[in-house]
């Protein structure tokens, strides 16, 4: 059992993998000589080599399509988009390529293929650079989505979406880059589309993830003192989904609160409470609520984008509006 | 057309005058079963074009990969797709190349180094970039060909692909058709340059302009840049200057050709010049000829009978192949 | 009153337009001289000159970004492109760019902006052009998104769009083109964000758009000889949301059935369901279901592709399952 | 860096030489700014590269449009942007450039033409198509010139726009800062060819390379590209040769720079030749100069001291801006 950050996890995580399989490369911009923007990759160069582990020109699409290709033709590489709002530049290729490519062969080719990107705000990076991705690639079936919130959580879900033999998109937080946590020594790669009941409670359930998950968890030891149980669930993977934890959690709690880190609209948060709205609306005593941007894009001013992105405090006031 | 052209096998010649017979006689079926309705949504025909493909598929060996686009008809005859999968494939058939979930325009298989075809412009670019990529980290002396059109080299995915390439060194050909059009706009109405392959020059990379209705000249440049790249030299990019007889797709019948543009060009027919050639050179008279023509006819028409009498997938096949379930 | 058929009307809104105002310009690829793709834009150029109407290269981001720039500098640009299936490969410029533009500068900037796209499957067109795609600009706050289901709708709502002073999505329905419909001479531009109630009934809501709202109305006509009184919500803009309408119709069915011509997952059906198990739950008397593609891509194989999208009898099930 | 540089009257070289004063020591309060946590998020200097910026702006009309990058601080202030609308904006305060929702890497004021700093590489480019777009079809006789980096011209949003504006004829000037690096990146490393300035032959576009460290050669260069453009002659390409002194961003030092690489670019420091150019022609004393940088110094800090002060906007703010109201 070792401590360290979810930024180390990504690393060793890498690491391990190209290490284990020498199919595994890995590029990206300036993530080989430079150990990448958010210094998340050091080292991997200097071990696995120029030509396992690249430093790419700024060109998202060919990055995509350079990870597509060779993963149809044998082998497992991992591409590194920087920032997550860069999705957008190369979305062609991830969401009308990568996610469809078996599907339009008629089951020809295995795409053992995974993608990275940095995502989510609160540190002031401004509209264009703050944003969580997770929604924009769940209408795409054929492409897994994963979004760790623990350092064990994220060394071993990116091992998993490695070994994974299908495209798997991994999105890790920003504002958890330092956090630190517990890592087994002997920590397994991770099956993808199990979520977990990160706090048992009985008189609410509150679904969220990554920085969203921990503002809930402090929601919930607040709660805790006013006399209201929260049971906490980290859903870790959007795609696959796993309904079945959430749908039992409603049915022991008989109240739903979802916490999500984007705009309103389109987005996951939907998928839960539709769930609930319809295998679970016998489980139901209270209206679902969810806790989000409302309609709001993320602004620079650090005021304004604290008041954008839900705090402690706004979840909280929304859980304790479905107990009374 | 700057380009010596070295005469082929007898036995390489035939097979590319075969293929372009097949070739030929395919799209001209599709064409009549689109119009029936028994292929649906769009279709796009090659008929023209058919030296770019055989001349290629001449030169490439197994592990070689190709990408390509919704008129790919002709690359995946060339590549050794039968003209009964591709038939089944058309009308949606399960024993079709794809099980009948691509379609005309993704005709795909990997068996024969064929990646698939690609109903977004530019989008099969950058995945031969990766294919090129596998070639040279397992150093198997692979080749990474992708094949697109005139009005594709205007979208950025060509651009960021072609940089790639050449940075890395990659062994992929750029293969640029130019049929003179992109859907119904001739291309100099949106490129304002009249040669594409000067846009090789952008990545230090080898640009070749050739003549893409003569198999033989295709084969040559093309093995010429092949060899290259298999070196580990890199990327090329080749222009064929070509023509697509019909129109865009569909229904389009071309009305915005200028008068005697399709004439002039049917007058260099990929299929009569290398016909031609071959009986200057003795190697063709004109009952071989017919014959050709004839097997071509009688393999068409028997997929394509096949194909129709072939069962539609099964409803469960809609949700299979969306992840590989191991 | 007049006749027209849905394409006409995409056609005459925009002659309109581009005659009632010289700021509007309209170009795309292969709009102009050969009146476009579908040939749903023929004569423009013919009227308005290669000045004001324009072929493009096959470039889909400058075609964004010459949109996003004119209409900030004082024009009232309407850029087409062709298939939304191909909005991924614009994707930048349309969600960080144009629907950020306003809000990154504080407000600086008005954008009369358009897009048009034809949309949905039913055609066999295969995998990658059949697509519908409101769901994935409707989690980018700053543009809005159009759905006409009808001529008259059709040609009310793009001038509306094209008269608003804000980025707009209008999204054309393939199977729709040749719709005949009636439009009224004097049809004025519509304001956008109003579903409208096309079907009055009693027992249960269905919301629906474009495609799936004209099954929808069938199930509806065959469902009211089994005694079965639906209401048919046609949401007709997705961005701004009528959520009043569609609440209006739960409170008084207590019942409803969502049809989405779309994966399952992160899309607008959501938010519908979300709605209701918020603001709705105490007037729903059943589960809320939601008719869509699954986890399922779109085939090209005909009998495939009608098995994904849901049809008369899908939907008519859908609701029969509510109300029993 | 071939081009004859016609010395500039002296009105025009004492801005250029103020606005640089002034840029440098803007940017270098930001950056303690930066450090002390005052901006957020990260911020990109620009010092080293101040000529490529204010010999541009000198050509700029009223009319005349820019869309440039999250390294864009020294193109807001050439264009007239105040410092103070610009530290407030940095700091996020509501009388910043953009009421603080933009921040280091949005400076923007329509007021002075600068349609948007972009933080998406590539993103800016193709808005200036729309600006050169508007004053082509309104005869504005307006330009729209558009900035970016040396390690953009590799992705798919510039070769579109280039494409673009070329077969329009669009009065739009596509202006490379080639500061050497892509974010920690030699532009060696990720681009095949040492002069981008050829990229242009891919549009039939006039490419230039011009000294961008010498703020006469940039003028001189961007003037004859601009008129040409007012004339209707359609984009030019323009690769300014320059550096940063600084890392690419937050705390970057620049660890991958070969030894001597800096202290080589310093000697051709922006400021300095400007500076000794007017000194030897008689239009400058070293006190002079000194007043010209304490006038400077002064008003940065004036405006940083302001700015500290300014209130945060209100909460309501969070949700104005996105749709016009009317
Ligand atoms: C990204 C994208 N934009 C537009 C289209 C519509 N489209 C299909 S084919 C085509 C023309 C392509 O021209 P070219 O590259 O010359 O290939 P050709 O059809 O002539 O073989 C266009 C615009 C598309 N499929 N994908
Ligand atoms: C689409 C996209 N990819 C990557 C990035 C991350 N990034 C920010 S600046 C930069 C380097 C740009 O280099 P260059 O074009 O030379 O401009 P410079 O920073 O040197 O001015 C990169 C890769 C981004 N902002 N947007
Ligand atoms: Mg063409
Ligand atoms: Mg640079």
């Amino acid at each position: 059992m070792t401590v360290i950050t979810y930024r180390e996890a990504v690393q060793k995580a890498l690491a391990d993998e190209l290490r284990t399989d020498e199919n595994v490369i890995f590029f990206g911009e300036d993530v080989a000589e430079a150990g990448g923007a958010f210094k998340v990759t050091p080292g991997l160069w200097e071990e696995f080599g120029p030509d396992r582990v690249r430093d790419t020109p700024i060109s998202e699409q060919a990055i995509v399509g350079a990870a597509l290709g060779s993963a149809i033709t044998g082998l497992r590489p991992v591409a590194e988009l920087m920032f997550a709002d860069f999705i957008p530049v190369a979305m062609d290729q991830i969401v009308n390529q990568v996610a469809k490519y078996r599907y339009m062969s008629g089951g020809q080719f295995v795409i053992p293929l995974t993608i990275r990107s940095a995502q989510g705000g609160g540190a002031g990076f401004g509209t264009q650079h703050s944003q969580c991705a997770e929604s924009w690639l769940m209408n795409f079936p054929g492409i897994k989505v994963v979004v760790p919130a623990t350092p064990a959580d994220m060394y071993g879900l990116l091992r998993g979406a490695i070994r994974e033999d299908n495209p798997v998109y991994v999105l890790e937080h920003k504002a958890l880059y330092n956090m630190k946590g517990e890592v087994p020594d002997d920590l397994q790669p991770m099956a993808l589309g199990e979520a977990r009941v990160v706090r048992e409670g009985t008189d609410v359930t509150i679904v969220a993830i990554q920085m969203m998950l921990h503002r809930s968890l402090e929601a919930a030891e607040q709660l805790e003192k006013e006399g209201i149980s929260c049971e906490v669930v980290d859903l870790r993977c959007m795609a696959p989904l796993d309904t079945a934890t959430v749908l039992a959690s409603i049915k022991k709690t008989n109240r739903l609160v979802i916490v999500e880190e984007a705009p309103h609209s389109s987005g996951w948060g939907g998928d839960i409470a539709s769930l609930a709205a319809d295998e679970g609306i016998y489980y139901l005593e209270a209206p679902v609520k969810r806790v989000n941007f409302g309609g709001s894009l993320i602004p620079y001013s650090p005021p304004l984008e604290d008041s954008a992105i839900p705090n402690v405090e706004r979840i909280a006031h929304a859980i304790r509006s479905v107990i009374i | 057309m700057t380009t010596i052209i070295p005469a082929l096998p007898v036995n390489v010649r035939q097979t590319m005058l075969r293929q372009m017979l097949t070739i030929r006689q395919t799209e001209n079926e599709i064409q009549g079963l689109f119009l029936a309705n028994l292929v649906r949504g769009t279709t796009h025909l090659a008929v023209g074009q058919e030296a770019c493909a055989v001349g290629t598929a001449a030169v490439l060996q197994d592990g070689d990969t190709v990408t390509c686009t919704y008129r790919g008809h002709h690359h995946a005859l060339a590549l050794g797709m039968t003209v009964k999968a591709m038939m089944a494939e058309m009308m949606g058939k399960a024993s079709g190349a794809c099980k009948g979930k691509g379609g005309s325009m993704h005709m795909t298989d990997a068996s024969i180094g064929l990646l698939g075809a690609n109903a977004i412009v530019g989008g099969q670019i950058p995945i031969a970039i990766g294919a090129g990529l596998t070639a040279q980290i397992k150093k198997t002396g692979a080749i990474a060909v992708t094949f697109f059109g005139d009005g594709t080299t205007n979208i950025g995915a060509f651009h960021e692909s072609m940089n790639m390439a050449a940075i890395w060194k990659l062994p992929v050909l750029f293969i640029c058709e130019n049929n003179q059009y992109g859907e119904y706009s001739a291309v100099h109405k949106t490129t304002p340059i009249t040669d594409l392959a000067i846009r090789a020059d952008s990545y230090n990379m080898p640009g070749i302009i050739v003549d893409g209705q003569d198999a033989e000249a295709v084969y040559s440049v093309v093995k010429t840049s092949a060899d290259r790249a298999r070196a580990g030299e890199g990327p090329s990019f080749l222009e064929l200057k070509t023509y697509r007889y019909q129109g865009h797709s569909r229904t389009d019948t071309g009305p915005y050709r200028p008068e005697g543009e399709l004439e002039a060009w049917l007058k260099r027919d990929p299929i009569d010049i290398l016909k031609n050639r071959m009986i200057d050179d003795g190697q063709l008279d004109d009952d071989e000829f017919a014959e050709m023509q004839h097997s071509a006819e009688l393999e068409v028409h028997t997929a394509l009978a096949w194909a129709k009498d072939e069962p539609f997938p099964t409803p469960e096949e809609l949700l299979t192949d969306i992840y590989f379930e191991g």
